[in-house]
């Protein structure tokens, strides 16, 4: 059994982005969603800092340091791309033109809450930036994550323990070891990592969870961790 | 007597601000900051104020400085948690209880801010119901989907940064820079820009991204 | 007795507009009022369709047709000038940030009631605008317009009989006979026309009126109607 | 697929108009009206439409010609007073209860609309309280000062004119082209742009006043 690993995550989640798409990507997995997307799907990367079409990594000769993405990374605008300002740029999101915005997450639960902000970490503060607008306002909601916490604990729950980011609005869940739809009904798995049984990945999983009939393997190519 | 906003310095274009000032400082995602005004404001001292600023803990911004120099009774902002694993300096007096915190969700801070230059007191957003930042809000259903009442945010003093001014204090910004800038100044009752450079004739129209009459001084700081 | 004509109005009127102010002016007389600013008062006029820093009338030889007003005049722009939106005009016009607006009306009230958007004619639908908008959250609120009707029916009165426009909002009137001051007790006539008594004006007026201890002269230049 | 947003005429970019269409047409103070496309809706002609415009009756825009058509159910506007002593097509048609209307100061028109493609349901105002115009909406005092609810206005589609577009669909407008256009490409399920040109290279960013996220169609028109 090959679990996926962080970027393989964000490759398989990359396929599934469809041609012409807006996109917002989270901090942390999500951003590298934009190294594997298919060529020919024509896309643009929305940043919540009001970055319309954000492009790959500046290489170090081409550094603008006004030119940068919500997590402060030094980026290339693509063809076509422009910049709004911080109330036009939520107007965006919160009007739901944002055809997908793929987010990082604590812990996702059965009817599809999102727990992805506030760990309550001791003697730290809270971080919630634009992840309440885009979990609440997109127009399909996926997280990437690993299946189980660095202790084995499900992050996929009956309920989530950690504070809401927004309610009922992940439809789609990546992970090391499945892709997972939500569905009013619950969590339904569409692809299952080879050499894992449905008992394995049931045990892993703290939701109930049913497999789809046409249920496939998770495959990706290999990538290194950089 | 013709309109002329520039400041001969950071300084004197702060050297009216009260203690107990509510004070909007622009930034986010590394751009935009206006760290010579804000080490002006620091300089000059004023007590008990309240920031409204997208991150208290931006690593690329100086609020740290307002914070740690003990002049902040209040932050609200939408991002309080220091990177290091060691707290940052709000998050210290936070723990203590010395400093006080409203966190926003991002869409809704600029958007009470927008609606406190806009002459809205208050609209309602589907952005944090079933959270627990929706504690206290009004809630209301409209279409059969769920929001809250969300405040407008007015300020007394905003900092703002941009590239290039006019005499007029129109202002053109340079990729991300423009953020919370536009709404900030329009918010507050004093809207300072710092700018890399003041132009000597007025902006052409095509190219001002903010209207100078939301604008009250202007500082040449360079890049 | 000389009352003032409607441009000698506008001419009155801005005498009173101070240095830098940011001023919006309505359809009829109070447009008029930009041809009569001081030099040295530098002042930025806005227009509601989004225009701020509107500049004299077009020469015929640079008519710019996407460069109006909101009364579809062809303007030029003043050095410094610029254009936005709907959207950000109303949140300045909305938000405070208009130091005066001058205003036509039909019937202004001793409480500062305005009515100027409908005359109730028949067959002639509504037109609002951005009068709504103006007299309620501009800082000043200024009204030029003729005493009476052309029937002689006062347009000061105790209460609005056409619908109003917005509600104690009116601080200054200049008419062709008198400039009066709208405060917490009422109507207070700060010039009057040469040749009118206290007692003619009242004849005129359908509120009671205070005349200021210093009421003066209501002088204006010769201006011909164009 | 790369994204490619230019249609080949007016008469195509609207060929799936339905019946009952709620249609948001920019244009205000003689800039901004999209003739070409106003006439091309004549054309294709669907029916009961609502029609979200600034004046019903301005005589540089064509929008009379929809109305006299028969095609519009219902105007909300902020004028809809002819010029001229004789009833305008707009006034004939409402006068003989044939068409609805719903006047709407121009501040709340433009706020309201933006607030449909900003994910804002309702919001409250401080313009039209204690006139005819609040009539039957919900009043709240915030700090003292009254306050009417006004709800947002979305449609099904937008009419929008610009100077240049490119194929991503992004807009630059000519001084006061702009007004409504933005909000109005915003609210709308689908916002159709005619322009005077469609650039062959992509618009600079810095040139682009709307991005093409909000446009769906663009139509080169010519002058």
């Amino acid at each position: 059994m090959q679990p996926l690993n962080r970027l393989q995550i964000a490759w398989r989640a990359a396929q599934d982005i469809e041609d012409g798409m807006l996109v917002n990507l989270g901090i942390g997995i999500p951003v590298h969603v934009a190294d594997y997307l298919r060529p020919e799907a024509d896309v643009f990367i929305q940043s919540e800092n009001g970055v319309i079409g954000a492009g790959p990594l500046a290489p170090p000769d081409r550094i603008d340091t006004d030119l940068v993405d919500a997590g402060s990374r030094r980026i290339t605008l693509r063809p076509g791309g422009s910049i709004v300002d911080s109330a036009w740029s939520f107007a965006m999101i919160r009007g739901g033109h944002i055809d997908v915005t793929i987010l990082g997450a604590f812990q996702v639960a059965a009817n599809g809450d999102l727990a992805n902000w506030d760990m309550r970490l001791p003697d730290k503060g809270p971080l919630v930036g634009g992840a309440m607008d885009l979990a609440a306002c997109a127009r399909a909601v996926w997280v990437v994550m690993e299946h189980t916490t660095r202790q084995g604990e499900p992050r996929l729950l009956e309920a989530c323990t950690l504070p809401l980011t927004a309610v009922r609005c992940v439809r789609r869940v990546y992970t090391d070891l499945a892709v997972i739809d939500i569905v009013p009904a619950g969590m339904v798995v569409r692809e299952l990592v080879d050499g894992m049984s449905p008992a394995d990945l049931e045990a892993r999983t703290g939701a109930p969870l049913a497999f789809a009939p046409d249920c496939r393997e998770l495959t990706a190519p290999p990538i290194a961790m950089g | 007597m013709s309109i002329d906003k520039r400041a001969g310095s950071a300084a004197e274009a702060l050297a009216d601000v009260p203690d107990g000032a509510t004070v909007l400082i622009s930034g986010f995602g590394g751009a935009g900051f206006p760290n010579v005004l804000i080490r002006a404001l620091r300089d000059r001292a004023p007590k008990a104020l309240t920031l409204v600023v997208n991150s208290a803990t931006h690593r690329y911004s100086l609020t740290h400085e307002l914070i740690e120099a003990g002049l902040v009774r209040k932050v609200v902002c939408t991002a309080a948690r220091g990177r290091d694993n060691e707290p940052s300096p709000f998050e210290r007096l936070w723990v203590e209880g010395r400093i006080k915190l409203e966190c926003v969700p991002q869409g809704t801070f600029a958007e009470r801010i927008r609606a406190g230059g806009a002459g809205i007191p208050a609209f309602y957003t589907p952005v944090g119901v079933g959270t627990e930042l929706a504690g206290g809000k009004e809630r209301r259903t409209f279409e059969g989907r769920d929001y809250i009442l969300e405040p407008a945010i007015k300020g007394d003093l905003a900092l703002v940064r941009a590239d290039a001014a006019d005499r007029y204090g129109n202002l053109a910004f340079r990729y991300a820079q423009m953020n919370f800038g536009p709404v900030m100044a329009m918010a507050a009752r004093v809207a300072v820009a710092e700018v890399r450079a003041v132009l000597s004739e007025p902006m052409p129209h095509d190219r001002v991204q903010l209207p100078g009459t939301f604008v009250d001084r202007v500082v040449a700081v360079g890049a």
